[in-house]
This record gives structure tokens, C-alpha cells and sequence, in this order.
């Protein structure tokens, strides 16, 4: 190993530092405007999308930016919390269909995206070249058949209308095919010499080996399912069903006053699951032991 | 097996629907339609709108996703070294990732509106404002709020994918005298190859989510330097012009499939190396 | 490998059956699980269509007493559509009339609006949908286009129990879309013009609105404006009228066939700075202050009545300005405009429910919303207002609920006006002039150079007469 | 690199976080539990009615004495003692029957007196007389005329002792008894056998043909809506109940407390209402006078419009108003809020109130009851 230079390291770290702090603005708004009460965001930011007319002082109408609150405040959350029962009820909505979609698709594609990694059969990168196609058609491409396939299956305006697709979506297959084809093939045909068959070979060596690859996975599906709009807006058409997504998509100008915590809440268990994989993904593999 | 529950499942919810889709651009109504060919294709090309949007979408995807990647590369390698304050940087970058779309347009309304805050500043330091989203720099802030937004899920990717790179690897590397760039062009890209095809086509898939905020911030037709193609497809849905839309999208994909055999003939090469 | 093979095998299985139910399917009556009525929040993209009997495909005998249920979706719920339902229900025990609509409030209108059409417009091109739609919000015309709904032109020729003669026949020809009447308007409100007549006759200035356009109502608003200074000639904001002269003069910024748009040349500008100039000449003014002529919609003949008398006593009702390339003639908008599904298994009945509703079986007081499309419910609610001899205005209003004497002489007007109206007004307005009047606010306000919001103007369209 | 130094920091944070969530999750669960019990706990619970049209009812009841149209009191002129009462109260007499008659032993007395005074006037006449004649002879003028006048003065007063008499009889006769000057009905004796008067009249006798009335002080909101004329149905009490016909007569404004009422309708709290005295007449044959009759007037106003309970009406410097409840409705719920509505108010009784202007029907109204609810209270149902 190296030895480390503190220097350059701490030079890089406020460098990194600098640049991190301006992404952060955006969330750090959020979360302190989270704490303003609705009076105060009405009137911070009423002149969005306006003409002031120049006559009536126009030339120096700004939209006033506020970082602090003037006074804090939980009355947007106690809003959401307490007098919002929907808002909780979209909340676990979500939930509800985001862990067995993220569950099942974890599993499902582990098991696709082997064959397709580490098998070898007739048409393999052919048919994994139609599962990336599905994935960059545009989902107003696919709305109506989708549509009709749903209706036919009877699904329409159910969970499941939501949460099937997301079990065999393609990302996860696509995801977990590439990192295993990561792994060199000699640890799998050192493991048939020894003996072992497919699903030996699938649960002690390739699994282990992906698990970074798994919690990302984990992360990215839960912030691309928690944020999904336009299938549940399509299928679920019952409002006692829709996530909270559906909800967030847009906060129009009356409702600024509790967009913010209801994001700041939305935000929380990605935040949290996130921290929690971080570890995961970046603690890496301690396999040096078998020659590549 | 390994195969089969994905399979079946896919198929039904995804090959039919995108064979169905594909289908209908070669009809000429959503319902009861008769085959017309190449017609659709025809009316596509011919319409000005489309042209703009599709080069829009070359220009955008071009300028940001090598700069996405790059950039993020570039951060995940430096988050892989050890650093000060490591996990806590790691995590401000991933942030911006989980903030909900309505939150983030309010958040660049607050910005980029006429009487937003970077035109208060601009008038601060006594410079005319500057109508953001409706100005040929429009494409920049574009830029700046997909690469603001997808940073992190980037870094997680390459994150990950850096730490399948076994460390022998970069000993072998060093015992033969490599240096870091060396080390890094020969050890890290070359087995980042997997992943480096994966993220290119989540960073294409994902530039095209920009058009969520976009749409919500300026609205179905937008100045015409952010109209992209998901504004042409979104009004052509609205219009209920299917055929149209289909065929658009049937185009782009067509493209991005040649860009992927490329990339996939690429891997095999590199698997072939593996070998 | 072998595996392999089987999963490509039940693959293709899964691919086959279930393109074959696609197209096999249609048919026999299938029922989704359907959405309660009554719970919020339902759009309607619902396709639970019950039907008894397979036999309504023929348009010559509506077969009314088999069992069916017709599902009617609306954005806003409306009292009008629930007590038509409750009647014809009790009428007709057979049929169920189910109501669909969203529920929503001002703050998430856009946002709600949005997803209403993007699930209703899935669900149509996917051959499902409502049987019946409140089209007043929905691209009727794309519905059209894309032949989604029925042409009830052809349904009431057939219908022998139809009688056209009760209708407003310019009514229902205005709303037709190429020969076709797609979308059919249970009520209507007349978009004109109210001035008053005697100061106008004071003033010398001759007005002539049987066939004025855009550019003689400018003309004449100056010469009105000259004679009196306090008095601006016309109450509308500025970008809206300068959306209305670029309709008037059309051809000259727009030329379809090539997709091009001029409006960076010098007679946009120049028509920029006319109607800014007439803001600063005070000819037109922003509401509030007197002015001779204001822009107004006469939703009943009640309304009428009440909206004449709040801009003075002796207010009338004027033709609004045509563009210069159409025909002479008034302006209305359709108000609960309703289609019908062109994929509905149950057309009969709900034609015969739309019939219904356009019949003489709904109450309609004089102060109902809408003026009827029924020529005998119009005359009803003429003849009621003449009974009861007087009229009270709002409450809230700037009369507050001032009891006057109807003006009989007056009433006869209007209904030259409802007989004269030809021109339907789209509900929604139309994406060009949205955008000439939206980005034109920041030239009125001072914001931006007109140099620069022609340009914007000039982009945007060219985008849309391109797609 | 070093990350098995880093493993145990790395369990720590991962403790860590996994306490937080489970506090994040636990906070949203407890608040998805008690959601309800939270609201009830910060927003006061209202009941609310629906404000709908409809005429205002006043109402009154009351009983009263039916009276006859023609009463006569009969005095005892003389007072006298009574001394024989033939009749009773509820007695139908006949014109001319005799109801009282009294002891007149001092007035025959009297009179027997006023006969000796007249006997002797008589008996002195024939001295004049005499007197006279003596006078004639003695043809003494001076006593001659003397005695003449003496006769004169002499003839006047047996005159006038005779028509003393003469009247004394008269009355005595007149006086000794009560007759009915009329037939009719007794309704009332003070007369006591035995006792003379005690200054009210001996016997009251109601004229039967004449017809009946009742007096009643009626709440002047009531009265306002009755005119003279109206028909007016009565309630007779008692053993015989049965409905009579009667016709306001008069509506005549009166003061004082509503006399001998059970009370104003449904029991709103009283206070000091303005009355008004009508009279009502009543033609029944039947009808003898003094029984007691129920009166139950029902009057709803003729105007229709939006009635309210008294109890959701509050009052303040600013005039009358009520709290209506306002639905909001979001994509999260409806939220419901109490707003402040001024009304008119255009009539009122014990218990509801018109308003004419400031409310629409079916508008829910909040029962503000001890709630401290302010405008924009936002409340739950």
C-alpha cells in the first residue's frame, strides 16, 4: 500500500467539499423551506411566473429567495401529518407497491441476468438486446397497449396493475447482467471442475460476488419506482390507491405552502436506504483470494 | 430456468405492448387501422418539429451524457480513495437523486423564472435579465439540471462497478511498473467496460426524464432549443396522433440500437480479452 | 440448455395466447373489475360495460329494454347530469346511467386536467372509455380525427323521434366538425359584445357589428376613444386583443401549407405597437374603468338580462367581430358538450339518454347555466322571464340583487342573437393564440422588447405548425 | 485500502440508521393510527344542520274564558239584604223572572211612615180648612187670605207626601227583587242570603243571543300576522271538548306580560315579549259563557326563505351571523373549515329565525355551541 499524502488529500476534500455544498442548495431549500409556515412561502414566491408590469414597479420584482425561515415552524408538517390522513395513506400506498416490486424484480432478474451472462444458448444477446429496446421505448409508445394488456388481464384499476410489471422490468435484468458479466469467467469454470452445478455455481459464486451490484440495484429501483408517475396514473384510477408520486408530481401554486415537507418527508426513506446500501456497494469484495 | 419467470413476464408486459406499439406505426388509426407502410415514416420526416426535436435530442444527449459520465467517473473514482469526510461527500452528491420532481421545479422556478433569483442577481450587478428557459442558452441549464439530478445515481453505478475490480488486478498492474494513468486507462476502464455500457444507456434513458421537469416548467412547447423529442412525442400523445408517435419513437430507438450492437461488439471483445 | 429452449417455448406460448385474446376479444360483454361509484377521485377510463343482449350493433331499432349500463364521464360533477340521470332512470329501469368525474379543487386543476385527458385518451385509443364524455375539456377534434366518437349527425337523421325543428339548427350546424356532429352541445352561451347605445349615438361614431371584423372594431374604438377622453372605447387586456387581431389577420402571419410563421416582420411589430398604442391612448383598458364596449358571454336569458343592466340602462347587446376571412355572423360557445363513444357497445341507449337530456323533459329555469339547444325550452324560459315581469340581479353583484322590470323589446333581440349565432368558439383556446397573448403580456408590461416577443412567438409557432 | 478498519464505523452508522428509520417509520404508523384521534384531540368537533328554505312558523297557545258579547251586571241599588236567591250560576233565565229578592221591612217601615206624615197633613188640612171658614165669617181679609195660603202650602204638600209615596211604593215594589231584563244565562252571583252587597254587582247575567268572545294577549309576531275577520278556531275544554268556530274580532295593542297563557311554543327562553290583546269572537249556541277554551294559533310566514335554528345565530357589533362550514377539497383530503357569514336576519320566533340575505339552501351551518370557533377555524365533523 501507499503511502498517503495528507496534503493533496486535503486540498481534494475542500475542492470536493466546495463543489458537494452547491448541489446541496436545492435539498438544504427544501428542508428549510419546510420549516416556513404557508404564509411565509406565499409570499416569498407569489411573483413565479408573473409580468409585473413595469409601471408598477416590475423592473425590481424578484422572487425572494430565503435560505432560513423567519420563524420555525412545523405547521406544514403537522398539516400533512395529522390533518392530511390521505398524505399518509399515498405514503403507504407507495410502500406498498414499491418493496415487492423491488423484491421481485431483485429476484427475478439475479435469475435472468445469469442466463444471460453466464449461459450460453442460442439467441442470447439477441433477445437481451430486446430487453434494452423495451427500456428506451418512451411509456407513451407503450401506454395503450399496455393499457389493453392490463384490461385483458383484469387488473385494471389494482395494485397488481402496478406492481407485475415492475417485478419483470428490465432494468434489473439489464443491471445485473452487466456486472456479472464483470466476473471472470474462470471462478465459474473452476467451480465446474470442482463439481458444482448451475444453481451452486448461481448461489455461492455469483451472487456473493454481485451483491454492490445487488444494492445498488435495490437503491435505484426504489428511487425509480418511489417516483413512478405515469403507470399508476393510467391504471390506478381509484385515489384511495395512488402513491404518494402521483401527488408530488406537481405542486401548483396554491398548494406550494406544504410542497415542501410533503418532499422532505417523500425524500426520507430514500434518503435513509440509501445510507443504510451505501456500506454495500462501496465495502467491495474481499475475493482476492481466488486467481483471476 | 434461470430464464423463464423473467421471460414470461416480460413478454407479456413489455414485447407485447412494444411489438404492439411498433406495430401500430405502420397503421394508419389507432383503432381498426390498415396497414399504410412507410407512410407514417414518411409524414415524420417530412415534419419540420421532428427534425428540430431529433437534432435537439443528438445535440443534448451528446453535449451531456459524455459530460454526465465523465464528470461522474471522474467523482466516483475520487470518492474511492481514502478522503476526508468520504462517506459524507459521497452522500451530497447522491442527494440531488432523491429529491422529488415537484420539489426540484420549484426549485429551479426559483432560479431560473423571470423574476428569479439569478436574474435578481443579474440586476444586482446592474445586467438585463435573461429569460432562461426561453433563450439559446436554454439548452445550458438543461444541462446543468441533468447532470445536477443524475450525478449520484452515476456514481453509485460506477461506485459499485469499482469495487468488482479485484485488487489484484491493480497489484499485478503496479508489480509490472504501470502508473496511475496507466493503471487507470488499462485496469479501471477496461474492466469498468460492463458497467460503462450500462450506465451509457441508463444516462441516454435518463436524459430523457429531463423532460418531465422541463414540461413542467416550460410548458408543452417550449422555447425551440429544449424542444426535444419528448415534447414532439408528449403532443403528438395529446393530439392522439399514435401512428406518429410510434413511428418517432421507433426511429429514436432504432438509432440507440445502432449506438448498443456497437457497444455490445465492444463487450464481447472485451469478454473475448476476459477469456 | 435445454431449459433454455423450454423458457423460449413458454416465451412464444405466452406471446400467442395472449395476441390471440387481443383480437378475439371484443365481443362477448367481459366486465373489469369496475370502479365504485361515488369514490373519489375516479376518472373515466373505466370499460365496465355490461350489455344483456349482443344485438346493438343496428342503428334502426334501439333496443331499450335489454339491460344495460352506460357510462358517462365528466371532469366536474354536475347536479344537471345527476338529476337527468335520476329521471331517465326511473324512465327507463333497464338502463343504469353511470356517472364518472374527478374530484378536484383550484390548486390542482392543471395537474388533475392533465391526467383526466391522459387517461381518458389511453383508454379511448385503447377502443375502451366511457360510453358518453363531457367533451367541453377533452381535443374533441383529435377524438375526431382519429374517429373515437360517433357522428350523432347521422343518429338523428335516423331517429325519426328526433325532431331537428325543435333544435337551434345553426347551433348544431356550428358545432359540427367537417360534415360530421361529433359533439353535441346540450346548451350553448353566446360570446358578444355589450355597449351602450346612447352614448354611442352621442358620440357620432357609427357602429355597425353585423359585419364588422377585428380591424373595423379598432378603427371604430379609436374614433369612439377621440370624441370622449375619459372614456376608453373598449374594457379587454391588451394581449388578448392582439391574439384576437392576429386571427383577423391570419393568412398574413401564418401559412399553414408551408408550416412558416412571420411574425418577426414588421407587421407584427407594427400591429404590437397598434394595440399598445391604443393601451396608451387609453382606447383599451383592463377592466375597471367605464368604456364604451366590454366583452361579454350571456350564459342564460336571465344573465342577459342582469349583465346588460350592470353595464347601464341603456346597454345592448352587439355581434362581436368576426375574423376577416369568415363568414358574418355571432359567436357562441358550447356549454356541456357531450360525444359519444365511437367504440360504446350501448350507442342506442346512450343516444337516446343524449336525447333525453336535450329534450323538454329537463327543467331549465331562466337562470340555468347554458342558453338550451331545445328551441321550446328557450321559449319557455323567454315566456317565464315575461311573467314574472321583473328580474333580480345578483346579490353579489355590482346591482346587488336590484329588482328591475323586464325589458320585453330587449328579450326579442336576444333572440335574434341565438337564431344569428354561427361561429362555435372553442372551449378550450387554441395553442397559437395561447401563446401570442401569453408571451405579448411581457411586451404590455414592459418586460420584454417587442423585438424579442416576436421572436419568441415567431419560435414557438413555427414549432407548431410544424409537429 | 483499508476497509476492515472502517467495518466497525460502518456497523455504528449502520445502527444508526437503522434507528432512525425505525423512528421515522414508527412516527408515520403512529401518526396513520391516531391520525384521527390527533385531529380530535387540536379541532373542535361541530355538528352542523342544513340551512334549507321554508316559511317561518310563529305559533302561540293559550287558554281563556269564553265571555259573552252583552253582559249586564245587576246591582243591588239599595243595598238591601238579600233575602231570597232563586238562581245559581249557569241558571238560564227567562225576561222578567225574578233572581233576587231582598228584605224590605225598613222600606215598607218607611213607607208606613210617609202614610201617618200624610194622614196628619190631611188631618191639619181640615184645621185650615175650619180656620178658614172662621176667617170668611169673621170676614177678617187679613185672616182670610193667611188662611188660603195656609191651605195652598197645606195642598202642595200632601201632595207631594202622596207622590213620596206613590214613588216610595214604586220602588219598594221595583226594588224588593231582582227580574231578568232579559233571557240569558246567570254567570255570576255575589249576592250572599242573609248579607247585604258588597259593592260588586249581585248577579251578572249574560244575554244568550248576543254570542261570545274570548280575550287573549297574544306575542305581537303572532299578531302581526293575523287580521281582523280571520277565522280562528278554539279548543272548548272540559268534559265536553269539541272544536268551536270563532273570527277575530280585534287586534288592539296591549301591554303587560301575556296574561293567563301556558307559555309561547317549544320553550324558548322568554323574555319580556311585546303582546298584543285579540279578541275573538265565537257563535255557539251551546256556548253559556264562562268555560274555559284552548287557543293554538299556527301562522307561517308567507315569504319563504332560509330558516335557522336561534342556537347557530350569534351576534356581534357588526350585526348577526353565522358560521357556515366550508368544504376544501385537496388531492389529500378534504379539509373542512368554519367561516364566518353575516346575515340578515328578516323574521324570528322563540325558536327559529328567516334570514333573507347572506346564506343559500342547503348550506351546512355550524352549531357553534361552547366551541371557541373563530372565522377560518378549520374544524372536523
Amino acid at each position: 500500500m501507499k503511502k498517503l499524502n495528507v496534503l493533496p488529500m486535503i486540498a481534494l476534500t475542500i475542492m470536493l467539499g466546495a463543489v458537494a455544498a452547491a448541489m446541496l442548495i436545492p435539498i438544504l431549500l427544501t428542508f428549510t423551506n419546510s420549516l416556513m409556515t404557508e404564509q411565509e412561502i406565499g409570499r416569498n414566491y407569489d411573483l413565479i411566473g408573473q409580468m409585473t408590469d413595469v409601471a408598477a414597479g416590475g423592473k425590481d420584482a424578484f422572487v425572494n429567495l430565503k435560505i432560513l425561515p423567519d420563524w420555525l415552524s412545523l405547521e406544514q408538517y403537522t398539516q400533512l401529518l395529522i390533518f392530511s390522513p390521505k398524505y399518509l395513506r399515498m405514503f403507504w400506498n407507495s410502500a406498498a407497491m414499491v418493496v415487492p416490486i423491488i423484491a421481485g424484480q431483485t429476484v427475478i432478474a439475479a435469475l435472468a441476468s445469469y442466463a444471460l451472462a453466464k449461459l450460453r444458448f442460442w439467441g442470447r444477446d439477441k433477445l437481451f438486446m430486446l430487453y434494452i429496446m423495451t427500456m428506451l421505448m418512451p411509456f407513451q409508445v407503450t401506454l395503450v397497449p399496455n393499457y389493453l394488456v392490463v384490461d385483458k388481464l383484469g387488473l385494471m384499476n389494482h395494485e397488481a396493475a402496478i406492481i407485475l410489471p415492475g417485478i419483470f422490468g428490465a432494468f434489473g435484468v439489464f443491471m445485473l447482467r452487466q456486472f456479472m458479466a464483470h466476473i471472470p469467467n474462470a471462478y465459474t469454470e473452476a467451480a465446474k471442475i470442482d463439481g458444482a452445478g448451475q444453481w451452486t455455481i448461481f448461489s455461492r459464486i455469483i451472487i456473493p460476488m454481485v451483491k454492490p451490484g445487488l444494492a445498488a440495484l435495490i437503491v435505484l429501483l426504489f428511487v425509480d419506482y418511489w417516483n413512478m408517475i405515469e403507470q399508476p396514473l393510467i391504471f390506478l384510477q381509484d385515489s384511495a390507491k395512488q402513491p404518494l408520486s402521483l401527488y408530488l408530481a406537481q405542486i401548483d401554486k396554491e398548494a406550494r405552502g406544504i410542497g415542501f415537507a410533503a418532499s422532505v418527508l417523500y425524500m426520507t426513506p430514500l434518503v435513509l436506504l440509501f445510507l443504510y446500501a451505501e456500506s454495500y456497494f462501496i465495502e467491495g469484495i474481499q475475493l482476492s483470494g481466488i486467481k483471476g | 430456468m434461470f430464464l423463464a419467470p423473467s421471460l414470461i413476464g416480460f413478454a407479456m408486459f413489455y414485447l407485447i405492448p412494444f411489438a404492439m406499439g411498433i406495430y401500430e406505426s405502420f397503421t394508419d388509426n389507432a383503432i381498426g387501422g390498415t396497414f399504410v407502410g412507410l407512410d407514417n415514416y414518411k409524414e415524420l420526416l417530412a415534419s419540420g418539429s421532428f427534425r428540430k426535436a431529433a437534432s435537439n435530442m443528438f445535440l443534448f444527449t451528446g453535449i451531456s451524457v459524455p459530460l454526465l459520465i465523465a464528470l461522474s467517473l471522474f467523482l466516483a473514482i475520487l470518492l474511492n480513495r481514502p478522503l476526508f469526510l468520504r462517506n459524507w461527500l459521497r452522500t451530497a452528491f447522491i442527494l440531488p437523486l432523491v429529491v422529488p420532481v415537484a420539489s426540484i421545479v420549484m426549485i429551479w422556478q426559483i432560479f431560473f423564472d423571470w423574476n428569479g433569483t439569478l436574474n435578481a442577481w443579474l440586476h444586482h450587478y446592474g445586467m438585463a435579465r435573461v429569460d432562461w428557459l426561453q433563450s439559446d442558452g436554454s439548452m445550458g441549464v438543461l444541462v446543468v439540471m441533468y447532470i445536477w439530478k443524475n450525478i449520484g445515481y452515476n456514481m453509485i453505478l460506477f461506485l459499485a462497478g469499482l469495487q468488482t475490480i479485484p485488487q489484484d488486478y491493480y497489484e499485478t498492474a503496479r508489480i509490472e511498473g504501470a502508473g496511475r494513468v496507466r493503471q487507470l486507462f488499462h485496469v479501471t476502464l477496461v474492466y469498468l467496460t460492463p458497467t460503462m455500457f450500462f450506465v451509457l444507456l441508463i444516462s441516454i434513458i435518463n436524459s430523457f426524464k429531463v423532460f418531465r421537469e422541463t414540461y413542467l416548467l416550460a410548458g408543452d412547447y417550449p422555447y425551440d432549443r429544449i424542444y426535444m423529442m419528448q415534447h414532439f412525442m408528449n403532443n403528438m400523445f395529446f393530439s392522439l396522433d399514435i401512428q406518429k408517435l410510434t413511428a418517432a419513437a421507433t426511429l429514436m430507438v432504432g438509432c440507440i440500437v445502432i449506438v448498443v450492437t456497437g457497444l455490445l461488439r465492444v463487450e464481447r471483445r472485451f469478454r473475448e480479452f476476459m477469456e | 440448455m435445454k431449459k433454455i429452449t423450454y423458457a423460449i417455448l413458454s416465451f412464444t406460448l405466452v406471446f400467442g395466447l395472449v395476441a390471440c385474446s387481443n383480437s378475439s376479444n371484443e365481443g362477448n360483454g367481459q366486465q373489469t373489475p369496475s370502479n365504485q361509484t361515488g369514490s373519489s377521485g375516479d376518472i373515466g377510463t373505466n370499460s365496465g360495460v355490461e350489455t344483456g343482449t349482443a344485438g346493438t350493433g343496428g342503428t334502426k331499432s334501439p333496443d331499450l329494454d335489454a339491460k344495460a349500463t352506460v357510462v358517462f364521464s365528466t371532469f366536474w360533477p354536475d347536479d344537471r347530469f345527476k338529476e337527468a340521470k335520476k329521471k331517465y332512470e326511473a324512465l327507463h329501469p333497464n338502463i343504469e346511467i353511470k356517472l364518472q368525474n374527478v374530484e378536484t379543487d383550484n390548486s390542482h386543476l392543471e395537474a388533475e386536467l392533465e391526467k383526466y385527458t391522459t387517461a381518458t385518451n389511453t383508454a379511448m385509443l385503447a377502443g375502451k372509455g366511457p360510453d358518453m364524455l363531457e367533451l367541453d375539456l377533452l381535443p374533441t377534434d383529435s377524438y375526431v380525427k382519429h374517429d373515437l366518437l360517433a357522428d350523432m349527425g347521422e343518429m338523428m337523421d335516423q331517429d325519426s323521434t328526433f325532431k331537428k325543428e325543435d333544435y337551434f339548427s345553426n347551433i348544431l350546424d356550428g358545432a359540427r366538425v367537417g360534415k360530421g356532429l361529433y359533439a353535441m352541445p346540450l346548451s350553448f352561451f353566446l360570446m358578444g359584445f355589450t355597449g351602450d347605445e346612447k352614448a354611442i349615438a352621442n358620440s357620432g361614431v357609427k357602429v355597425n357589428d353585423k359585419t364588422w371584423t377585428w380591424n373595423d372594431f379598432a378603427q371604430t374604438a379609436k374614433d369612439l376613444a377621440k370624441t370622449d377622453g375619459n372614456t376608453a372605447a373598449f374594457s379587454y387586456p391588451a394581449n388578448y386583443m392582439l391574439s384576437e387581431m392576429v386571427k383577423d389577420n391570419y393568412p398574413l402571419f401564418i401559412d399553414k401549407a408551408n408550416g412558416k410563421a412571420n411574425f418577426e416582420s414588421a407587421s407584427f411589430s407594427g400591429l404590437m405597437q397598434q394595440v399598445k398604442g391604443m393601451v396608451d391612448d387609453g382606447v383599451i383598458v383592463e377592466g375597471g374603468r367605464n368604456s364604451y364596449f366590454q366583452s361579454t358571454q350571456i350564459n342564460s336569458p336571465w344573465d342577459y338580462l342582469v349583465s346588460l343592466r350592470e353595464n347601464g340602462e341603456n346597454t345592448k347587446l352587439f355581434t362581436k367581430p368576426h375574423a376577416q376571412d369568415t363568414a358574418e355572423g355571432g359567436y357562441f360557445r358550447s356549454y356541456r358538450t357531450i360525444g359519444l363513444n365511437a367504440n360504446s357497445k350501448v350507442k342506442n341507449q346512450a343516444w337516446d339518454f343524449i336525447k333525453f337530456m336535450m329534450s323538454e323533459e329537463i327543467e331549465t329555469p331562466p337562470e340555468s347555466a347554458g342558453i338550451p339547444i331545445n328551441k321550446n325550452n328557450f321559449a319557455k324560459q323567454i315566456a317565464e322571464l315575461k311573467k314574472e315581469g321583473t328580474v333580480k340581479a345578483y346579490v353579489e353583484g355590482p346591482l346587488q340583487g336590484l329588482e328591475f322590470k323586464v325589458d320585453e323589446a330587449k328579450l326579442g333581440e336576444l333572440e335574434s342573437f341565438v337564431q344569428g349565432a354561427v361561429h362555435a368558439v372553442a372551449y378550450q383556446s387554441d395553442k397559437i393564440g395561447e401563446i401570442i397573448s401569453e408571451e405579448s403580456q411581457a411586451y404590455f408590461s414592459g418586460q420584454k422588447s417587442a423585438e424579442a416577443v416576436a421572436k419568441l412567438i415567431q419560435n414557438k409557432v413555427t414549432t407548431i405548425l410544424n409537429e | 485500502m483499508k476497509v476492515e478498519s472502517t467495518q466497525p464505523m460502518q456497523d455504528k452508522k449502520k445502527r444508526k440508521i437503522r434507528l432512525i428509520a425505525v423512528l421515522f417509520i414508527a412516527l408515520l404508523v403512529i401518526c396513520t393510527l391516531l391520525g384521527n384521534t390527533l385531529q380530535a384531540l387540536t379541532l373542535p368537533k361541530v355538528a352542523t344542520i342544513q340551512s334549507s328554505k321554508g316559511a317561518l312558523v310563529h305559533s302561540y297557545q293559550g287558554s281563556a274564558t269564553v265571555r259573552s258579547e252583552m253582559e249586564r251586571d245587576l246591582l243591588n241599588p239599595m243595598n238591601w239584604i238579600v233575602e231570597k236567591l232563586p238562581v245559581q250560576v249557569g241558571d238560564k233565565v227567562e225576561k222578567g223572572q225574578t233572581l233576587v229578592e231582598y228584605d224590605d221591612r225598613s222600606a215598607v217601615q218607611q213607607l208606613a211612615d210617609e202614610q201617618s206624615a200624610l194622614q196628619k197633613l190631611e188631618l191639619s188640612m181640615k184645621q185650615l180648612e175650619q180656620q178658614y171658614i172662621q176667617a170668611m165669617q169673621t170676614e177678617d181679609e187679613m185672616a182670610k187670605s193667611s188662611a188660603s195660603s195656609a191651605i195652598e202650602l197645606a195642598k202642595i204638600d200632601i201632595a207631594t207626601q202622596k207622590s213620596h209615596i206613590q214613588i216610595g211604593m214604586g220602588e219598594l215594589e221595583e226594588h224588593r227583587r231582582i227580574v231578568a231584563p232579559f233571557a240569558g244565562i246567570v254567570t255570576d252571583v255575589n249576592a250572599v242570603v242573609g248579607l247585604a252587597s258588597s259593592g260588586e254587582p249581585d248577579i251578572r247575567l249574560a244575554n244568550a243571543s248576543a254570542g261570545f268572545r274570548i280575550d287573549l294577549q297574544i306575542p305581537a309576531d303572532v299578531a302581526a300576522l293575523m287580521k281582523e275577520g280571520e277565522d280562528l278556531d278554539v279548543l272548548l275544554s272540559g268534559e265536553k271538548t269539541r272544536i268551536l268556530a270563532g273570527k277575530v274580532a280585534s287586534i288592539e295593542a296591549g301591554d303587560g306580560p301575556p296574561v293567563d297563557e301556558d307559555s309561547d311554543s317549544m320553550g324558548g327562553n322568554q323574555t319580556a315579549v311585546a303582546t298584543e290583546k285579540l279578541t275573538v269572537s265565537l257563535q255557539d249556541k251551546s256556548l253559556q259563557g264562562g268555560e274555559r277554551v284552548k287557543v293554538q294559533i299556527l301562522k307561517s310566514n308567507p315569504e319563504e326563505e332560509i330558516l335557522l335554528s336561534n342556537q347557530v345565530i350569534l351576534e356581534d357589533n357588526e350585526g348577526s351571523y353565522v358560521f357556515t362550514l366550508e368544504e376544501r377539497q385537496g388531492p389529500l383530503g378534504n379539509a373542512y373549515y368554519a367561516v364566518r357569514t353575516p346575515i340578515k336576519k328578516s323574521d324570528s320566533n322563540g325558536s327559529m329565525t328567516a334570514v333573507s340575505e347572506g346564506l343559500f339552501e342547503e348550506q351546512q351551518i355550524i352549531v357553534v355551541g361552547d366551541h371557541a370557533i373563530m372565522d377560518g377555524t378549520r374544524v372536523r365533523l
